[in-house]
């Protein structure tokens, strides 16, 4: 607790204050927020369109919504060319546009893309409404954009809420589902409870700093030893980014949601949602914490250790391809908290390791649920082993899986391999203790990962198809386009665009004071 | 010891003949005609031996071109040496330091070095100075003509380099052609023996399922040997040395379809790949201890100088003498050998008997200062080589009597001679042995291409006392041969046999007035032993064979021209090729020849062979010895004779163990048919030596010998069953598969937290928030 | 001087036209089976065409500077690893690339009826191509972090290949090769990083690095935990004992093709990386490691043999023996003198080409009888006379017969056994001379033995009249004639290797030839 | 008036939050209990933004209402649906997904 003696004041006080202060309205920069009001305009406009044109817009409807996610990219396109204008500030401090924001807004805008593509024949051809879950995907990615500028912790909270409320309805999408229902359920009790936890420990920080502002906790924790308030406001606030980002022991309802949800919401919370509370981890902890790293780094090994650890081992039980994946999940995101265990002495380093490893997984991890998407059209299964003999009918289709799997993997010349390497980079740099150790249990996990990916692989390639059925697939024009798009991407980091990939991802500007 | 004179004879240049550097082209031809049959002999149906034949007899005539050559290239170098080179020898015109070199020890000098002059022959082939002869001079032994010979002409190419060239320090390994007295020598034995063999074979596996094949193999067998017996440099030795062995292979297994042949293939080659480390080892040693180098006149030369440790050479050699071993099947490598006996007779008579298996004697030759520098052969009593050939020519001699295949008696008698030359290279005795080698593989081909007659007479069987008997007067051109040919191996004079013989038992040295190296009185025993040996079995055969009554069912006849001429060739050969090797002491022939071969073959006054002593003949001990030939040979003839009289027919007169057991218990009654048997046998030393002493000889090689590499054998195969079963599927790809478990099961162990409700989770995640909260509050 | 051309293109083109082939391919329909067949073999001989130009206008360079890097391209890659895209070919990676291009071709001409069950040509085809980008990038990589990704490129076609197209077993075996050889890789990734970091390089080219290990003074210690990690990498894909038990599966299972690329190129890739990386990177530690590697080496030559011997499967049996060849290259490699390296090398080829050629053999076999167990076969010189004479050659040259190929692989290493370089232990290695020696003997015990249950004696009464039995058709033919040639070529003319080979690997040796 | 009894108040709530949603069976009372720590929290909050003076604490705190109520309203339409389902809103009931 603060001392004792510290005496609080009245409230009186802070309306004087108020009143004395004349309202002037802070300068906006209309370009650094475009995309943001593209994104939101957009939004608003496909709402328009829907109730204007009810039943006969249903079919444009996922289309004008990748359009919109498109439009908004333009605007991040035109800030990342002006690079001399980058950082652009607003709020004194609270919302910043650098490079490591644009790179995330791109990332973000993208992935909703191809969720759209993804989500379009799943809804067309289920009993759903479809217009909302897109106004709704909308708003999540808006909050994601809002998160990657965020500096601030009430706009860290306010765009964490955007990005997951309208998750929690979109997973109990399928409202006659039992399994959807719950799914919905878990992710919601569990991501309100994580909210109130990440705000309590925000308070505490508010109250250590007198500040939301990220850069005035990280001086106020900057003063070269702990306290036990500090540690407690660090746990409580990595806790709530822990749920978010699916780390173990805060990772239970992730497997559950995934299952039940629909699958290309699935795709959504795995990739896009996950990676918004990396983003939000990583803002918070870089920019704010340095001055704890003792507290935090220790933190971060465990979490990363036992993340990676149980999501492999539990993964390799699984026959659901779903909770395959969801624990794949939990274990990849291991590997992406590893670099914040030794964040303190190259804050950078660790940053845009995550980042690079943030654009693969997404890309492999996309492709991957676009493939089971694909799959469970034909088998309408969810089971491992209703991938048997998917090599005889559908060979395009099994190469891309390989593709994805071997880059989750890591093997090289697919993408994955890429993003391990810069964790490992990052962990054995310098050769400190933590960082080898983690590195030494990351690699073991790889091997036990290989597991689990190659019992897909075996199914795919090796069985028989459970039911003979030899039939091909037919793969609708939008999932053509995401599995192409994934596809793409996931060989290109791997090999002849890592150096582009590299130069892109190379933030430490988050780190810069 | 011994001094090394840096003598340069270039006053007296003999011009190396040219055919010396294009010595590779025999080999070469017949390797041009294994691939010629090969490819084209069934595809364009060319009889094989229409491209075999040509081909040898080219080869053969080129070896006589080249034999030619170096006969009168001998005699140039001698000459140059008497007009000129008696002062050489003296260095800076000073008498005495010769003369003093000369005394010191055993009053030798070493010689003149071949390397310097040969390295313009690698060089460049053909400036003049590089065509000068090493003309060699130097050791001068008091009271003899100096016998010099010239270097050996080595033409060789670089094979491959390793560790940067040789101009910059490291080591070229080369290959080529050395042309002396001892491979030019086999040059002309293989090549003559070979065509006769070729001749013989158009007849004799005529029809045959694979008669291109046959041509094939004898003609890659004829290359390869020829490539052994040509070699410049050690590895190219081990490269012939197994090219001959895997043409045997082939050969014995010509008739792979029935099992033993193909066991017998395998054999013979495992055999030899046991020996073969040792020939690996050996080379590999002497690799080094010369200075990185397979060049063959490097490492003598190394030897005799000195260069050398002793105790170097001493292990090099005995590595060497397993492969000798096993290539000359000496005891107790050598049960290949009658084994091998299952390929077509033509290839035992080239291969078995004459050419390949000499390899080993051959190769005792080409590294003789390593032998002898290495087993102190000089002025010793026993040492291993001499030891084991002793061993295999009586071990050998014995296990002939109780044969009943006349190709195993043969085969044994094979055994014996080449322990025979062994012996004597082992009691320095160089010549000797060498002399031996060739007039062997004369008679020995003769006998095994007899022996080939006959069966082709009786039906393809081999069976002395079932199928054969009294063939002389069915094939008296066969039996003529036959006993020349025999009694050349018995020793008889003045069959050529005789001579050999006489040489090596005069180089033991132990005969009263004898010299030579040293006194090697067991290998003289051994020796003598084996001489009286050899006529009684020889005699055996040809009673068995020729004489008495005919036991088979066939109607035997003389076989056609193309078996008869080569056998009347080598009879002749037989008759007269120990002429080429005579004492001087010995009337007429004696100053006419003389010792043509030695001089033609030993070298003498090079630094690349130790100075060796001569034994002086002996009449005495050549009476001797021939009188113990031929009452040996007497005994036998009479006691056969007495035998088949009892009844000519029968086909089963047991020499075996079980009738002498009988005789045991029965009594000594002279009258019972089997009595006299035993009585004869144990009255005579063939009878002795027939008796326990060969049974279980015998016994010994067929079963603990035999029996010790079946054991190996399947022991090894048991040892890696075990290994594979327990330890490499067991335990190393248990932990690797129990690792992968070990991983699954904590997979599922885990599994369990998940149990679906989320009051749990919600605990899970509070709980895990207060644990990690505490424990960073009070840790950090 | 190089063509101009190919300095600046060749290796690049050589390396990528396979995978360019691979797309045009997966672009067709797989039901255009001749089609495919012909773009991949066309592609082959193209990449077999631009890499012998390359070969030979490198062989034209002169014997002087076959110990340089030639055709180098140096292009950035991943600059904030500061990896390179670092191409380049030496006397070492010659022969072996020389290799990849003869034995692809091969490979794919034997494809043109044999392709195994279940079919599928146009996938088989691809990854055979993509294979073969990922062996010849392996072989001229001249940077750390490229060699890994082209080494692990190589991994998932074989796996593939192994776990479609394999035996009845072809699960268990693929999913065992894939671990294992990720297990290695991943050492090895680390041991590069680790590497790396130590010399604080500012590169990762190999040569950049053999520099800064040289002139820094690193921990005697550490440089041997690095060697040891690519030890581990290395060791399991050559493979040595006790790290091999994942070949015989893999080979026994995989198809006849995969097998032959299995054991003519990629077990290559694990001795090349010794010979490549390991030793000039790290000397001294080698000098600490060589008596346990020949310890390993000469271990798995006995241990190989042994298990030949108990073997009932002639395919396994094969694969077995290469347990024992590889034995004989890494003890020529532990030596660390220039005629055991040199032996390496050619020990590689030979083995490349002598037991790539019985895999087909053996393929062959299994196509005729269906089976490949030794002692239901028998009589192979009677149906098929001219397949039973080409298995005995290939016996011939696999038990190390001199005047051919798989002689000069394994005398030299012993010979080189007998004075290994300065630093290590002499004695010890003369007893692994020895041992290697006595290793000779039982590769021809199980090699003849094999020989004679197969191929003499009289076909069983099973096949006697069997009318699928045949002798050798066309395309096997044009598959093994040039195997066949050059395995007597070099039998004869080990020069054309060993010349090639030696001054580069003279100049990493330390202080030459020792 | 001190802040510690501000932020002891908070803490109790807090507690008593989190062990209703712990123990609480039923789904709309877990969502009160999650209430009762977002007041906690603005508790907290609005104690320091007073104690330190400054205005970003009750904003923060109004931020946090109107999300919380946000969260609230989705919190009870997902509640209504499992009711409309399942006929019960016990949170413990819903074990579909395990594993």
């Amino acid at each position: 607790m603060i001392g004792a003696n510290l005496l609080g004041s009245s409230f009186g006080g802070v309306l004087a204050q108020i009143e004395q202060t004349p309202f002037v309205r802070p300068h906006i920069d209309w370009h650094a927020v475009a995309p943001e009001l593209v994104l939101l305009a957009g939004g608003a406009l496909v709402t328009v369109v829907d109730v204007i044109g009810l039943e006969k817009v249903r079919r444009i409807i996922p289309s004008l919504t990748s359009l919109v996610f498109l439009a908004a990219f333009v605007p991040v396109l035109t800030l990342w060319n002006q690079q001399g204008d980058l950082p652009r500030v607003m709020w004194d401090g609270a919302y910043v546009v650098d490079n490591y924001s644009l790179v995330l807004k791109g990332l973000f805008l993208l992935s909703g893309y191809v969720i759209v593509l993804l989500s379009t024949n799943y809804m067309l051809e289920g009993d759903y409404y479809d217009s909302e879950y897109y106004q709704l995907i909308s708003a999540s990615v808006l909050g994601m954009l809002v998160m990657t500028s965020a500096r601030d912790l009430v706009s860290i909270f306010v765009a964490i809420e955007l990005v997951s409320i309208p998750a929690y309805l979109m997973a109990a999408w399928r409202k006659r589902d039992l399994k959807s229902n719950e799914a919905g359920l878990k992710y919601m009790l569990m991501g309100v409870f994580a909210s109130a936890l990440l705000l309590y420990g925000m308070s505490l920080l508010y109250g250590m700093a007198a500040s939301t502002k990220l850069t005035d906790i990280a001086a106020a924790l900057s003063i070269g030893e702990s306290k036990p308030i500090f540690t407690l406001a660090i746990v409580f606030t990595v806790v709530g980014f822990g749920f978010k980002v699916s780390a173990v022991p805060f990772h239970t309802w992730a497997p559950d949601t995934y299952e039940g949800a629909p699958t290309p919401l699935t795709a959504f919370l795995a990739v896009a949602s996950k990676a918004a509370g990396f983003v939000a981890l990583l803002n918070v902890v870089i920019i704010g914490f340095p001055g704890q790293a003792d507290v935090v780094e220790p933190l971060m090994w465990v979490l990363a250790a036992a993340t990676m650890t149980v999501g492999n081992l539990i993964a390799i039980r699984q026959t659901n391809i779903v909770r395959m994946l969801a624990y794949s999940g939990v274990a990849q995101a291991g590997y992406m908290l590893a670099p914040l265990a030794v964040f303190g002495d190259r804050p950078g380093q660790a940053t845009s390791a995550v980042v690079t490893y943030l654009v693969i997984y997404a890309a492999m991890n996309l492709g991957a649920f676009a493939v089971v998407i694909i799959a469970a059209r034909k088998t309408g299964s969810g089971e491992i082993s209703s991938y048997g003999g998917l090599f005889n009918y559908a060979p395009g289709l099994t190469v891309a899986m390989t593709l994805f799997l071997f880059s989750l993997a890591g093997i090289p010349p697919v993408g994955g391999w890429y993003a391990k390497f810069e964790i490992f980079r990052v962990l054995t740099d310098g050769g400190s203790g933590a960082g080898v150790s983690l590195a030494i249990i990351a690699a073991v996990n790889s091997v036990f990962a290989a597991f689990y990916y190659l019992a897909i692989l075996k199914q795919m390639w090796f069985m028989p198809a459970p039911d003979g059925d030899h039939s091909r697939i037919s793969i609708p024009p939008s999932l053509q386009a995401a599995l192409g798009v994934t596809v793409f991407v996931t060989i290109v980091t791997g090999s002849v665009l890592i150096g582009p990939l590299s130069d892109i991802t190379k933030l430490a500007d988050l780190a810069l004071p | 010891m011994t001094t090394f004179l840096p003598l340069l004879a270039t006053e007296s240049p003999v011009a190396v003949p040219g055919i010396f550097e294009i010595v590779w082209i025999v080999p070469a031809i017949m390797a041009a005609s294994f691939v010629a049959i090969l490819l084209f002999s069934k595809r364009l149906s060319i009889p094989a031996h229409w491209i075999g034949i040509p081909a040898i007899m080219a080869s053969f005539l080129f070896a006589l071109a080249i034999a030619g050559n170096w006969i009168a290239y001998v005699g140039d170098v001698a000459d140059s040496h008497d007009s000129g080179g008696e002062a050489l020898a003296f260095v800076d015109g000073d008498p005495e330091l010769a003369a003093a070199s000369a005394d010191d020890e055993h009053g030798k000098s070493i010689g003149v070095s071949c390397l310097t002059d040969d390295a313009n022959h690698a060089d460049d082939g053909h400036s003049d100075e590089e065509s000068l002869a090493p003309a060699a001079l130097g050791f001068v032994e008091e009271g003899e003509a100096p016998h010099v010979s010239p270097c050996p002409v080595v033409t060789q190419v670089t094979w491959f380099e390793n560790g940067g060239s040789a101009a910059s320090g490291g080591s070229d390994i080369q290959v080529g052609t050395m042309v002396d007295g001892q491979s030019v020598m086999l040059l002309v034995v293989v090549t003559f023996i070979s065509m006769l063999v070729h001749i013989f074979s158009t007849d004799y596996v005529a029809g045959d399922r694979r008669y291109t094949h046959y041509f094939a193999f004898l003609s890659l067998f004829t290359a390869s040997m020829l490539f052994f017996v040509l070699s410049s440099s050690t590895l190219q030795m081990i490269v012939g040395w197994e090219l001959v062995g895997v043409c045997s292979f082939a050969l014995i297994g010509h008739w792979w379809e029935d099992k033993p042949n193909s066991d017998a293939a395998l054999k013979a080659f495992l055999t030899n790949r046991v020996g073969d480390i040792g020939l690996l080892i050996g080379m590999i040693i002497l690799y080094f201890a010369a200075g990185r180098t397979f060049d063959i006149r490097a490492i003598n030369e190394a030897a005799v100088t000195g260069a050398i440790s002793q105790n170097t050479l001493m292990v090099a050699a005995l590595c060497l003498l397993a492969a000798v071993m096993s290539k000359s099947g000496q005891f107790i490598l050598h049960t290949w050998l009658p084994d091998a006996m299952a390929g077509p007779t033509p290839v035992s008579a080239l291969i078995h008997a004459a050419t390949m298996v000499v390899a080993g004697v051959y190769l005792i030759g080409r590294l003789y200062p390593v032998f002898y520098v290495g087993f102190d052969i000089e002025g010793s009593t026993i040492n291993p080589l001499a030891l084991v050939g002793g061993i295999t020519c009586v071990g050998g001699g014995m296990l002939a009597f109780v044969q009943r295949d006349i190709k195993k008696v043969l085969a044994y008698s094979t055994v014996s001679q080449l322990g025979y030359m062994v012996l004597a290279l082992g009691v320095g005795a160089y010549t000797a042995g060498m002399f031996h080698l060739f007039t062997h593989a004369i008679f020995k081909a003769c006998l095994f291409l007899g022996a080939g007659s006959v069966s082709h007479a009786c039906h393809h069987s081999f069976d002395m006392k079932a199928d054969m008997g009294g063939l002389k007067q069915y094939m008296p051109k066969t039996f003529w041969t036959f006993v020349i040919a025999s009694g050349a191996l018995a020793g008889i004079p003045p069959l050529a046999g005789f001579w050999s013989k006489d040489e090596i038992l005069v180089g033991a040295g132990v005969w009263p007035g004898t010299g030579g190296n040293g006194t090697y009185y067991l290998p003289f025993l051994f020796g003598m032993l084996t001489a009286a040996m050899t006529a009684a079995y020889m005699t055996r055969v040809i009673w068995l064979t020729f004489f008495g009554r005919y036991r088979g069912h066939a109607h035997p006849h003389e076989s056609g021209n193309r078996i008869t001429v080569p056998l009347i060739i080598l009879a002749v050969g037989a008759v007269f090729a120990g002429f080429l090797n005579v004492p001087k002491v010995l009337p007429v022939l004696g100053s006419r020849i003389g010792l043509w071969f030695e001089e033609m073959v030993e070298p003498a006054g090079i630094a690349t062979f130790p100075v060796i002593d001569h034994g002086k003949p002996s009449f005495s001990l050549a009476i001797v010895a021939t009188l113990l030939a031929l009452g040996a040979a007497t005994l036998v003839y009479v006691y056969y004779k007495r035998l088949y009289a009892k009844d000519a027919m029968a086909t089963d007169y047991t020499d075996s163990f079980v009738a002498k057991n009988r005789f045991i218990r029965a009594g000594h009654t002279l009258l019972v048919e089997k009595y006299y048997l035993d009585h004869l046998y144990t009255g005579t030393i063939a009878g002795s030596t027939k008796g326990w002493m060969a049974q279980a000889a015998y016994w010994f090689n067929q079963n603990v010998l035999d029996g010790f590499i079946d054991r190996v054998g399947s022991g090894t195969t048991a040892t890696g069953r075990f290994i594979y079963k327990y330890i490499d599927q067991g335990a190393i790809d248990g932990a690797v598969n129990g690792s992968g478990l070990g991983a699954s099961q904590s997979g599922e162990i885990l599994r369990k937290v998940q149990s679906g409700r989320v009051r749990q989770y919600a605990s899970l995640m509070f709980g895990a928030a207060t644990v990690l909260a505490a424990v960073f509050i009070i840790a950090v | 001087m190089e063509n101009a051309f190919l300095q600046d293109w060749g290796i690049t083109l050589m390396v990528f036209v396979p995978l360019v082939g691979a797309v045009i391919m997966m672009l067709l329909p797989s039901e255009q089976e001749e089609n495919h067949k012909t773009i991949a073999l066309g592609t082959s001989l193209i990449t077999a065409a631009i890499g012998f130009w390359l070969v030979i206008d490198f062989y034209n360079l002169g014997s002087e500077t076959w110990s340089d890097l030639h055709y180098v391209v140096d292009r950035n890659w991943i600059d904030i690893v500061n990896a390179r895209y670092l191409v380049g070919i030496d006397g070492i990676s010659a022969p072996l690339i020389a290799l990849t291009l003869l034995v692809v071709p091969l490979v794919i001409i034997y494809s043109w009826n044999h392709i195994p069950e279940p079919g599928n040509a146009k996938a088989f085809l691809i990854l055979i191509l993509v294979l073969h980008t990922g062996m010849l990038g392996s072989f001229v990589a001249q940077d750390l972090v490229l060699f890994f990704v082209f080494f692990e490129v190589v991994l998932l076609p074989m796996y593939f290949m192994i776990g479609v197209w394999g035996g009845e077993n072809r699960l268990y075996a693929a999913i065992k090769f894939f671990l294992f050889t990720l297990f290695g890789s991943a050492l090895m990734l680390v041991s590069f990083l680790a590497l790396y970091w130590v010399t604080g390089s500012t590169t990762f080219s190999m040569e950049g690095l053999a520099q800064e290990v040289a002139s820094r003074d690193i921990g005697s210690q550490t440089q041997w935990l690095i060697f040891g990690g690519m030890f581990m990498g290395f060791g399991i894909k050559v493979p040595m004992f006790p790290f091999h038990t994942w070949l015989p599966d893999a080979h026994t299972q995989a198809p006849t093709q995969g097998s032959v690329i299995l054991a003519a190129v990629l077990l290559k890739l694990g001795t090349y990386g010794f010979v490549r990386i390991a030793l000039p990177i790290l000397p001294d530690a080698a000098i600490d490691w060589a008596p346990i590697i020949g310890g390993l080496a000469v271990a798995g030559i006995i241990y190989g043999a042994l298990g030949c011997l108990a073997q009932t499967d002639m395919k396994r049996l094969i694969a077995f023996s290469s347990v024992a060849h590889m034995g004989y290259v890494m003890l020529g490699i532990a030596t660390m003198t220039d005629f055991g390296i040199n032996a390496a090398i050619f020990g590689m080829v030979a083995h490349g080409l002598i037991t790539g050629m019985l895999f087909f053999i053996a393929g062959s076999v299994k196509e005729r009888y269906h089976t490949l167990e030794i002692k239901r076969l028998g009589g192979l010189l009677v149906q098929a006379p001219h397949l039973g004479w080409i298995l005995g050659f290939c016996v011939m040259a696999s038990l190390g017969l001199p005047g051919l190929a798989g002689f000069w692989g394994e005398f030299p290493a012993i010979l080189a056994a007998y004075e290994p370089a300065a630093g290590i232990n002499q004695t010890l290695f003369r007893v692994y001379m020895v041992i290697a020696a006595i290793g000779t003997v039982l590769a021809a015990a199980y090699l003849l033995w094999l020989l004679q249950r197969t191929a003499f004696g009289t076909p069983s009464e099973e096949f006697e009249d069997d009318p699928h039995i045949h002798d050798v058709v066309l395309t096997e033919w044009i598959a093994w004639i040039p195997l066949l040639i050059l395995i007597v070529l070099f039998g004869f003319v080990p020069g054309i290797i060993f010349n090639l080979t030696d001054p580069a690997v003279s100049a990493f040796l330390p202080g030459g030839t020792p | 008036m001190f802040l510690n009894q501000f932020l002891f108040l908070a803490a109790i709530l807090f507690c008593i939050g989190v062990y209703g949603v712990l123990t609480r069976k039923n789904g709309v009372l877990v969502l009160m209990s999650i209430e009762l720590i977002l007041n906690a929290v603005n508790i907290n909050l609005v104690a320091f933004g007073s104690f330190n003076q400054d205005i970003a604490g009750q904003v923060f705190a109004l931020f946090i209402i109107a999300v919380a109520a946000a969260e609230v309203g989705v919190g009870l339409a997902i509640v209504l649906l499992i009711y409309r389902n399942r006929r019960s809103i016990d949170v413990s009931e819903a074990d579909l997904l395990q594993g």
